[in-house]
């Protein structure tokens, strides 16, 4: 195992994958002579040369449809979004025609493309650069969503996803770019639609994604002091979702709170609880409990941004109230 | 021609000198002929279509290409066969010219498994991957940037293709295509946007959709190359666009070009055509891709035998198809699940 | 009462609050000189004028966002979608400009606003033109939605969504713009959030909205028949939901069904089922329980598009296996 | 200027005659100082917001306008009060331009209740319905159709106002701003297009960001008015933006002016600028704008006092910004579902 930034363990994806395969290239705003807004392409301008880092006008629609389309034809476009906010204005090129290409043409036709950039709220960034967008895209067949928690498990489904031959949303985090975590030595991946319990434990399962990982994590360990054993389930890829391994772990625990980042009308957690309450009502000791962000847009101030957010004070209080504790 | 007005004036289909006959007649003879069979087979096969759809046999949308046949036919001359071509939801024309067989598009018209897309994408979504006829695509100018990505492939790879991207009047103040023709003239891609500017989307003509009715004017945005000129003279059509072809494959750079065409039917079948006079559709008939062709052939010699004869050959084509296409199964809905992902 | 089409209603609602307020005006594309692509705006340019009746260029996100700019100072404006589905292209315009202006001003500005076309599949559209965009657009604070499923609501709703002060997708359906109805003679409105119990009944509540209201009303119809009394609750505003109607009569029956038009993943029924199983844990005698479309990007043959649909067929067995009758 | 090699000529800041400068002294004097002032505010204040940020009083994105200050004063000098101004996130100095306290604007900047826009805003969402600036806009060129919306309902109100809608070069090959300018352009609109070409979008420099560096030549596609010139010379840019807004006011036509400037800072403060020499930074700042103000206000006769007392009145006024903003207090979070919907 070796340390890594959570932006390194994405850039270590991503080159070795450009060097395994020729087909595969790196397209997005400032990815190259900037070497990333985030510098998660930090060199690789330079490793790869300027045919195979683009950076791309400020052309969303644009050049998410030229990776499309560059896909279509048997390319591995990565293509990044400086962060997902921006996704909105290439939106129909994902949805109305990324996720088609395979069904409209019969199956003559696939689109093998990985979208990948930070998605979720920074901080102070206000309104329009703050969405957690997973569910704007979960709703779609033929699409997967992945975004994954840890720098070990960035990694290994980064490179399943540059492999993968359907058409990826894969959501990292700003805030976590910087965050460091072990990852094995040699080359690994880690198959998408797999989720990974984090953390074992018998009275609760909390389910968390992409940052609230850390948050369910901060939570387990409060609840532990208290004498409350809380499992820690990370679906890691959000479509296609690992429902199986929810339901076993919820039938064990019988109880259920999901921590998620986004709006709550709506988002993911929703939809997990729909199927927990589906395949889990005989076990479920108490309603699926869900903690989101506040359902406003995205104030400025910091400390109020902060406190519409989730945080392991507030989802350990979910538990308890779940737990009929309080 | 009424939209014209504040345009400059439009290449007119040169007239024949003797010389440029003979040497028609021995280089080109052939190649005259396959092209009005073509042109020929796709008004047909639109008719057959028409009538399909009165018989509830084809259902949805359905935007028939009858006038502007010599366009796709003309462009497609100009190709290899390696070459992509991708254009709108009025994608018939362009898919036989590319090498679609009428069975694979009466199939998939009439839904079925056999169709160029297995019945599941329908009238407005022609693939065939084989042929590298890429789409058949339903939101206005979306499919221009999938033209830039196929075009960055192939200077990525070297692959010497070209790729050929139709839309309509109607698309030429989308963000989209605005973003792809940016993309296309900054990093210098072998693409041509042609737009067949046929002087209506839906029911609104250019006056009401354009400040500039020259949708070739567009090209000055960006520095890129441009043409313009009318879309009923196949000939014209193929060796206008030829140039592009090889300003892309030899200069890798950019062509976008206006061809001016005109569509005798409604925007699709639901469209009793209210907003343009029968003189004026009359008008464009006169100028009939079919005619200007025939006139072309008559002057080399082919005689009314071969014209009947090739009206018999597509019938036989079209009846066929037809045919094909009603007794062919349909794709069960158990199957449906397969095409959301390719493992 | 008087009978009325559905697109009929639409128009009423539109010409009555033209005739009121000077400055609500509709755009979009063919509402005037064509009288609409579904004949929705018939007649309208002509008692308008152009002034007031503008037919725009197809440039969804350019004229969305004129939209939005007007509204900001004072206009009143109606954008018409052809369909729901164009709406992608301009979805960043909604989703990051009309529903955070008010927040982002801190409430110097706001933004009244309708976006209206039709939304969910017809016949044979195919995979690009048979959307069910709701869920895309309940996840954000500061707009509502709105799916009236009869001539009477669609009057009523839309000229309250008219004056309503907030940014609002107001979503009808082309297969439905044929069907008839009954309205009041007289002006009416309907008030936005506010649900509506379409038929009574105390063995399951069947909550249905816009298209799927018609299947709803079949399949409790039939239910009847075998001696099954089905409530029939029709949210009609998804975005403020009328929470209190559907947990009031989930309490009652104890069941509850939602049956719905758009993909499975994430959509509405998702966060009402969340709701639902949240409000109404110890009443329920079974899982809630959904009806979808299948997982599956629109096919193009009739028969077995139809076959994808929720239908009255289904939508009874899926009822009498929440009544554990089979 | 490294960028402009392939563009034509831009006008020169222009040489004063003797006459000029009498009837400059008599009209315009008194003009000139106030538009020192406010560019010389706009500087101090984003100077304070620089150090403010470094004491983590200020978070988030900051783009501060230090280098292009004469573009709004400029512009908004050639406006009345009741037109409209939209921008993009580096919005500060816009927003002092049309009028907005510099405790506003510190206020909003440390997230107070008392700031413009209640500290929900941010640094990149300024609004200021009475002065009507209407934003502060993040999502680059998608404020461009809300600009045409405003100049729509003027035109519709028959209200007089004209709207200025600056966006960046950036900005000039996305989607929106096509539609917008589309739009406009159709519709003739009284709306002006100010592209502040600075010369880079984050890191990218034209070169490799537009085939066409000069980015009024957009106009062309639309048959839309346009104008090109650089943005230092205070009066230079009113007197020509004054003259878009005469045909946006009086003839209801849309212009698509480009102003070529520079921003002295990195594009945010995370920005260290490695992409560009300081050499560059310092040619552009030998034709700081509140140098060429200076200079004309010179051969005017303002002394040194002069400028020494709008130093202090400047730095007074901006010292009282900051302790204002210090001592606001916040929105509480309990307040936040008031600004979802309005009743
Ligand atoms: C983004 C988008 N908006 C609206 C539509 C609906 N629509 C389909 S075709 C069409 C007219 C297009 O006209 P044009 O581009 O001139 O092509 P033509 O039909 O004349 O070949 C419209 C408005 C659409 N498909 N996509
Ligand atoms: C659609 C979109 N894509 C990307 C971004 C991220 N971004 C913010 S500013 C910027 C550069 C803009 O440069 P320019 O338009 O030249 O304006 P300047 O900063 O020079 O004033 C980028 C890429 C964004 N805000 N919106
Ligand atoms: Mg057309
Ligand atoms: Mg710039």
């Amino acid at each position: 195992m070796r340390t890594v930034q959570f932006r390194e363990a994405v850039r270590e994806a991503m080159i070795e994958e450009m060097e395994r395969d020729e087909s595969v290239f790196l397209m997005g705003e400032e990815v190259g002579h900037y070497n990333g807004a985030y510098k998660v392409s930090q060199g690789m301008l330079e490793k790869f040369g300027d045919k195979r880092v683009i950076d791309s006008p400020i052309t969303e629609c644009g050049f998410a449809g030229l990776g499309i389309g560059a896909a279509m034809v048997g390319m591995r476009p990565i293509i990044e979004f400086m962060t997902w906010n921006f996704s909105l204005v290439a939106y129909d090129q994902i949805i109305n025609h990324a996720s088609k290409i395979r069904q409209m043409s019969g199956g003559q036709i696939s689109c093998p493309i990985v979208f990948r950039g930070p998605n979720g709220p920074a901080n102070q960034l206000g309104a329009q650069h703050s969405h957690s967008m997973e569910a704007m895209y979960t709703h779609f067949p033929g699409l997967k969503v992945i975004a994954p928690g840890t720098c070990k498990d960035v990694k290994g489904l980064l490179k399943s996803a540059i492999r993968d031959p359907n058409p990826i949303c894969f959501m990292e985090s700003e805030v976590m770019y910087g965050d460091t975590g072990e990852i094995p030595e040699g080359e690994y991946t880690i198959p998408i639609g797999v989720g990974d319990i984090k953390r074992e434990g018998s009275d609760v399962t909390i389910i968390a994604w992409s940052k609230m990982v850390k948050v369910a994590l901060a939570t387990a360990e409060a609840l532990a002091a208290e004498g409350i054993e809380a499992e820690v389930l990370d679906p890691r890829t959000l479509r296609p979702l690992d429902e199986e391994l929810i339901v076993q772990s919820v039938k064990k625990t019988g109880r259920c709170v999901i921590i998620e980042e986004a709006f709550p009308f709506n988002g993911v957690g929703s939809e997990i609880a729909f199927r927990v309450q589906s395949r889990c009502f005989d076990d479920l000791d108490h309603p699926v409990a869900r903690l989101n962000s506040l359902d406003v847009s995205a104030p400025y101030n910091r400390k109020v941004e902060q406190s519409i957010r989730p945080t392991p004070d507030k989802a350990a209080a979910l538990v308890k109230k779940v737990l009929y504790m309080e | 021609m009424r939209a014209l007005n504040q345009d400059p004036p439009l290449e007119k289909p040169p007239a024949m000198s003797r010389i440029e006959r003979e040497v028609l007649q021995v280089e080109e003879k052939a190649k005259l002929l396959k092209y009005y069979r073509d042109m020929l087979a796709i008004r047909r096969v639109e008719e057959a279509c028409a009538k399909a759809y009165s018989q509830q046999k084809i259902g949805g949308f359905l935007h028939l290409y009858i006038g502007q046949e010599a366009v796709a036919v003309g462009a497609v001359a100009a190709l290899k066969p390696d070459d992509y071509v991708l254009t709108t939801y009025r994608d018939h024309g362009l898919a036989y010219a590319k090498g679609m067989s009428a069975r694979a598009i009466m199939a998939e018209l009439f839904a079925k498994e056999t169709g160029c897309s297995k019945g599941l994408g329908g009238s407005m979504h022609f693939f065939d991957a084989a042929n590298n006829m890429m789409g058949g695509w339903g939101i206005v100018g979306s499919h221009l940037p999938l033209a830039t990505g196929m075009a960055f492939a192939s200077k990525y790879r070297k692959d010497g293709r070209v790729t050929l991207c139709f839309y309509g009047d109607g698309a030429a103040s989308i963000g989209a295509a605005h973003e792809a023709m940016s993309l296309a003239a900054l990093w210098k891609l072998p693409v041509i946007f042609i737009c067949e500017n046929n002087m209506y989307s839906m029911g609104t003509p250019l006056s009401r959709s354009l400040s500039v009715e020259d949708t070739s004017q567009k090209a000055l945005a960006y520095g890129m190359a441009r043409d313009r000129f009318e879309g009923n003279d196949v000939l014209l059509i193929r060796n206008r666009i030829a140039e592009a072809v090889r300003r892309a494959r030899e200069e890798s750079l950019p062509t976008l070009i206006e061809v001016r065409c005109y569509r005798y039917r409604g925007h699709s079948m639901s469209d009793p055509g209210l907003y343009r006079t029968k003189e004026e559709i009359e008008e464009f008939k006169q100028k009939d891709c079919l005619l200007i062709a025939r006139n072309y052939m008559e002057q080399l010699g082919v005689g009314e035998d071969e014209f009947k004869n090739f009206e018999k050959v597509v019938k036989d084509e079209v009846d066929d198809a037809v045919k094909f296409a009603d007794e062919s199964p349909v794709l069960p809905v158990e199957r449906l699940e397969e095409f959301n992902y390719i493992d």
